[in-house]
């Protein structure tokens, strides 16, 4: 992905998701925060594109703005309304102080790692992604599939009605 | 809901301006989530106070008060008003009269249910299209009404002692070409609805009134006999000569929204039955006797009811010789029906409590009167 | 066939067998039941298969100017019989009439009906409540004396003649 | 299979050939940004002349309307411009000039941003789906799972309409549309999976020319994929018999409740903008897109690909105008407990086959016997599954009891009233 479009669209998008990611900090409405939280992942969904790597993109949109994103938000309607509020905490003194150490650290292992950039984009299409899955990286992927069966199975076990009340609810 | 998920309840108003309340009714549903917990029913919009003006106007001037409180079925109110006065004062109907009174009162069933099962099908979701092919075969009753009672919705047709005026000529040959058409629209609504699953796993097991609650909670019409009770008091009481016409009453199985369905579908068809059977031996004679403007009925009091489309359609009657009835009463079905409501709403949730209110096919105007 | 309307005297015979003393007048249509009595009678009446009246299928009110009377039609299914019972409250302030929601659950809402539009008090009912008025309603309508205007005229058509006053209550009319 | 399609521009088979030659003039005279801007906007005119118009306008709001009309025994729209063909505009004037009320307590700045949040994606979703051999937008790999990534983001501007609203049927909208969505997204991607495992590729344009190569669409070779694709998305674009969002006669209006004027309007028009794109997905992956068995050569193929669209957007209607609907926990118990254990059986069968065709190297008559086969195991499985579920139709009697006496109770002898 090359030419003048890309330049323009890689300024836009880093302006909306920095945009949206401030807003995330910043908003007192905690459902305006998970809406812009929504908009940053979109937007890195884009960047994603920008490096042509759009089977990744996809996925991010999937599985973040498609499955987590709905997660908070029925956490956020499920909490009663007290709760809802980003409201002002005790905690921001030391918060800042940590972000500031964070940024710092980010910084630092941007400037010191040279990129080793990659003359033509290397073709990574969905098919070489999943001969990898499945040959090289066999292991992480059982293993990450067993750990979502465990944490659905766990979901479930949560939310059953006990057996009696599940009678007369069917 | 489960220990863990805790969510508390909040109130939810169904009504009155809802799109399947069926008229200014209001249930006040205390919800867990979808769940109903309490239903409480609000009444009194349309409360017009029929029965404090029928005090102050004669009888005869009370009998367009009765096509405004049922007004889907202004038929069979007159004619029970018409019976409840004539038994009180005693007065003899002609044979041609009875017969025209009967055809009237079964073309307005029909026009009636067709209203019912089209809204009980709106409210489980099959939008706008039986309701339509119903609407369509009501809208030639109502122009045969139109035709011989001068009215389409309240017709203010039947007089003490008969019926306003004689059959029109063309009348008979317009109901006859009406019939073949009103049972093609019923089998196809049957065919659409009775049949599909949706609309079985929608209405099967919903609102289900047993038959020992359903009599003790004194239910009338197809409320009753969706229980499987088997009463109807054109069969139990027969009046302006039902006993001659040969007809069957169609009763369900458990009382759900379902056989109250099935039951007004079925009962079309007898009803269209009844009013062939009616046509082909139309007495000839005067279609109504003479009775003074200022009828006084003789001191007394007199009870007499007619199965009107949603149930025992009663008027009470008490007279002190004056020209107005002393005291007027009307037993109206669809508001005694709404006894069980509560008992039908709790526990399911908000799409059953609408499929539940629309099985029980209430009029607001008969219930806030 | 046709359903057996039982007369005054024949309800008055039933509801003595069922429950001595406990008929306070008969007339032609209907027979009163003594008010302390009336609950036992109305349960008696509706278990015993002889009268079977399980279907309580009309109850109302009617104002006579001395008395309240409400009115209960009585109807057997199996029997197809049907039977008309009445009940006076005759204080005028504050008529009491015992509730027989817990007989005939049927009556629920006729009887908030009656205390509604006429201010029957019914004692053992589960929540009276004005139904078709809102709660803070002046008055009970359908009562005679509701609309009296000042000087005792009645609106209404007393015969056809002006405005003059309606005659003073009307003789008992059920005797 | 040769080239289709010669590169003149005049051969209005393939319109992309204007466009090429259009945007090459324009490269000659003037800078090559001109061009880059040029390209899109061409891009959208041109989809908007041959399918919005026809397909959006007319199929969809008039069409629908007069159509649901006739199955109704009446006319339908018939009075603004010949036959009523200027309905759907006589629409948007009305709206756009209908105040959009925002009530007081409502949340501004969400009620303000949901249908902006819901229109954006209705023309996503066209992005990726090949008109004609070489007419496509953007022709990337993975064009299957960028449809159903873009299909999750109305849910959310669904969410926040409802969220936004502040008001109790709205609220009941919208936690019943994201509940919906959730557990319908599971058994499409799955049915999409099957369609993948069978013609190996996700890019779209690759899936016709497959089916166009094997001679055999894919709703014959998988009709239960085909089936449960058709509930998956019929819920999640609301449509009956899975309507419950905007249950009319329960909750009122759902999510749109607070909603009025061009607000509104957009949410109803986008409604049809995804019954479009869902029908034109279908159309390419099930029913062999643009490609007709050797037609194309002669009809253009955006011609053949659109009356494909509207055949499945038929369904659509037809379904509305008939079906009641259903509540939402049968829909969820339909969806985890019916939908799901048939989309995983068929996703095994398909792969199964798959296996068999590639590694024996059987020539391509094999898929018609597969496809026969899978008619028979889909029925079967269908069959047995609902029957394991306890699904009894035959027990429920349709038609009530005639008795010819009053009296009391009868009681119900014989063949109980009972069953599922």
């Amino acid at each position: 992905m090359d030419g003048a479009g890309v330049g323009i669209a890689f300024w836009a998008l880093a302006f909306v998701t920095l945009g949206a990611a401030g807003g995330v900090m910043v908003s007192r409405n905690l459902l305006h925060a998970v809406l812009l939280l929504i908009v940053t992942f979109i937007g890195v969904a884009g960047f994603f594109v920008l490096l042509s790597a759009e089977f990744i993109a996809m996925a991010q949109i999937v599985i973040y703005v498609g499955a987590i994103a709905v997660l908070m938000l029925f956490a956020i309607v499920l909490t009663p309304r007290t709760i809802r509020d980003n409201s002002e905490t005790a905690m921001v003194g030391p918060a800042i102080l940590l972000g500031i150490a964070l940024g710092t650290v980010f910084l630092f292992v941007i400037y010191d790692t040279e990129w080793a950039v990659v003359a033509s984009d290397p073709a990574l299409s969905a098919e070489d992604l999943g001969k990898a899955l499945l040959s090289t990286w066999v292991l992480p992927f059982e293993i990450a599939s067993v750990l979502l069966t465990a944490a659905l199975v766990g979901a479930i076990m949560l939310v059953r009605t006990s057996e009696e009340e599940a009678e007369d609810d069917a | 809901m489960s220990e863990i998920v805790q969510s508390e309840p909040f109130v939810m108003n169904i009504g009155p301006q809802h799109p399947s309340t069926h008229g200014v009714f209001r249930v006040k549903a205390t919800v867990d989530g979808e769940r109903i917990i309490d239903a409480e029913m609000v009444i009194g919009y349309l409360h017009r106070s029929m029965e404090k003006l029928a005090e102050e106007r004669t009888y005869t001037q009370n009998i367009p008060f009765t096509d405004r409180t049922d007004y889907l079925s202004s038929m069979s109110n007159n004619l029970g008003y018409c019976l409840a006065v004539e038994k009180l004062a005693d007065i003899e109907v002609p044979e041609r009269g009875q017969a025209i009174r009967v055809i009237m009162a079964e073309l307005q069933r029909v026009a009636s249910h067709c209203m019912g099962a089209g809204a009980f099908a709106n409210d489980t979701g099959a939008w706008q299209t039986p309701i339509m092919w119903f609407m369509r075969e009501r809208e030639k009753i109502l122009d045969i009404f139109e035709m011989t009672s001068g009215a389409r919705l309240t017709c203010n047709y039947m007089r003490i002692g008969g019926v306003a005026f004689d059959l029109p000529e063309s009348f008979e040959e317009e109901v006859r070409a009406f019939i073949p058409a009103m049972r093609q629209t019923i089998d196809d609504g049957e065919g659409l609805l009775s049949g599909n699953e949706i609309f079985i796993a929608r209405a099967r097991n919903v609102a289900v009134v047993p038959h020992e609650m359903a009599i003790n909670a004194s239910l009338s019409g197809p409320m009753l006999r969706g229980s499987g009770v088997a009463w109807d008091i054109r069969k139990a009481d027969p009046y302006c000569g039902y006993e001659q016409y040969d007809f069957e009453i169609p009763i369900g199985y458990q009382g759900d929204a379902y056989d109250r369905f099935i039951i007004r579908i079925e009962e079309m068809r007898q009803s269209l039955k009844i009013v062939e059977q009616a046509l082909d031996g139309l007495p000839g004679g005067p279609h109504s006797t003479e009775v003074p403007l200022a009828l006084r009925p003789p001191a007394g009091e007199a009870y007499a009811r007619i199965e009107s489309p949603r149930g025992e359609l009663g008027y009470y009657l008490v007279s002190d010789e004056g020209p107005s009835p002393y005291r007027f009463h009307i037993r109206p079905p669809s508001l005694i029906n709404l006894t069980v409501l509560r008992e039908m709403t709790v526990g399911g949730s908000i799409a059953d409590a609408i499929v539940a209110l629309g099985s029980i096919d209430i009029v607001v105007g008969e219930i806030d009167r | 066939m046709a359903t057996k309307w039982w007369s005054g005297a024949e309800l008055a015979a039933a509801a003595e067998r069922l429950v001595p003393g406990s008929v306070a007048r008969t007339s032609e249509t209907a027979c009163a039941l003594k008010p302390e009595s009336a609950l036992q009678t109305f349960r008696a009446l509706r278990d015993d298969p002889e009268t079977d009246f399980v279907h309580l299928t009309n109850l109302c009110a009617a104002d006579y100017w001395d008395h309240f009377e409400v009115v209960y039609h009585l109807q057997s299914l199996e029997r197809n019989q049907i039977a008309c019972a009445k009940v006076e409250a005759w204080e005028r302030e504050e008529p009491v009439v015992p509730s027989v929601v817990d007989i005939w659950q049927g009556a629920w809402i006729q009887e908030s009906e009656a205390y509604d539009l006429f201010g029957i008090g019914f004692e053992g009912h589960p929540n009276l409540t004005r139904i078709l008025l809102w709660e803070g309603y002046p008055g009970h309508p359908l009562r005679k004396d509701f609309l009296a205007m000042p000087g005792g005229l009645q609106p209404g058509l007393n015969e056809f003649a002006g405005t003059s006053a309606k005659p003073e209550p009307p003789v008992h009319p059920v005797q | 299979m040769g080239p289709l399609v010669t590169d003149h521009w005049y051969d209005l088979r393939d319109l992309s050939n204007i466009s090429r030659e259009i945007l090459e003039g324009i490269d000659k005279v003037a800078p090559s940004e001109v061009a880059y801007i040029v390209a899109p906007v061409l891009g959208f005119v041109a989809f908007f002349l041959i399918f919005v118009l026809p397909s959006q306008l007319i199929v969809g709001v008039y069409g629908e309307r007069r159509i649901i009309g006739r199955m109704q025994a009446r006319r339908g729209p018939n009075r603004v411009g010949p036959f009523g063909l200027l309905q759907p505009i006589a629409d948007a004037i009305k709206l756009l000039q209908k105040e959009a009320l925002t009530p007081k307590t409502a949340d501004r700045a969400i009620m303000w941003a949901a249908p902006i949040f819901f229109v954006a994606p209705a023309v996503l979703l066209f992005a990726t789906i090949p008109f004609g051999p070489r007419m496509i937008f953007a022709d990337i790999p993975v064009a299957l799972i960028y449809f159903i990534a873009i299909s999750a983001l109305p849910v959310l501007a669904a969410f926040m309409a409802g969220w936004g609203s502040n008001n109790k049927y709205s609220l009941y909208g919208a936690m019943r549309v994201v509940a919906m969505s959730v557990s319908y997204e599971v058994p499409l991607v799955l049915s999409l999976l099957a369609v993948v495992v069978f013609s190996s590729t996700m890019s779209l344009q690759g899936i016709v020319l497959f089916q166009a190569d094997v001679n055999l669409w894919l709703v014959f070779m998988m009709p239960l994929a085909f089936l449960i694709y058709f509930i998956s998305v019929s819920a999640e674009l609301n449509r009956t018999p899975t309507d419950i969002a905007e249950a009319e006669s329960e909750i009122v209006a759902g999510y749109l409740t607070e909603y009025s004027g061009m607000k509104w309007g957009l949410f109803y028009g986008m409604d049809i903008g995804y019954a479009l794109a869902a029908s034109a997905f279908a159309a390419t992956v099930f029913l062999g897109g643009w490609s007709m068995w050797g037609l194309e050569e002669w009809v253009p193929p955006w011609m053949i690909f659109i009356a494909k669209t509207h055949l499945f957007y038929f369904v659509f209607i037809w379904t509305r105008g008939t079906l009641p609907r259903l509540r939402i926990d049968q829909l969820m118990a339909f969806a985890w407990k019916f939908l799901l254990p048939l989309a995983v059986f068929n996703l095994f069968l398909v792969s199964l086959e798959r296996l068999l065709w590639v590694e024996n190297d059987i020539g391509d008559g094999i898929v018609f016997a597969f496809a026969a086969g899978n008619l028979v195991a889909s029925a079967a499985a269908a069959y047995l599954w609902a029957r394991l579920l306890g699904y009894r139709p035959e027990r429920i009697p349709t038609k009530p009891r005639l008795v010819r006496e009053a009296g009391g109770y009868v009681p119900v002898e014989g063949q109980t009233g009972g069953g599922e």
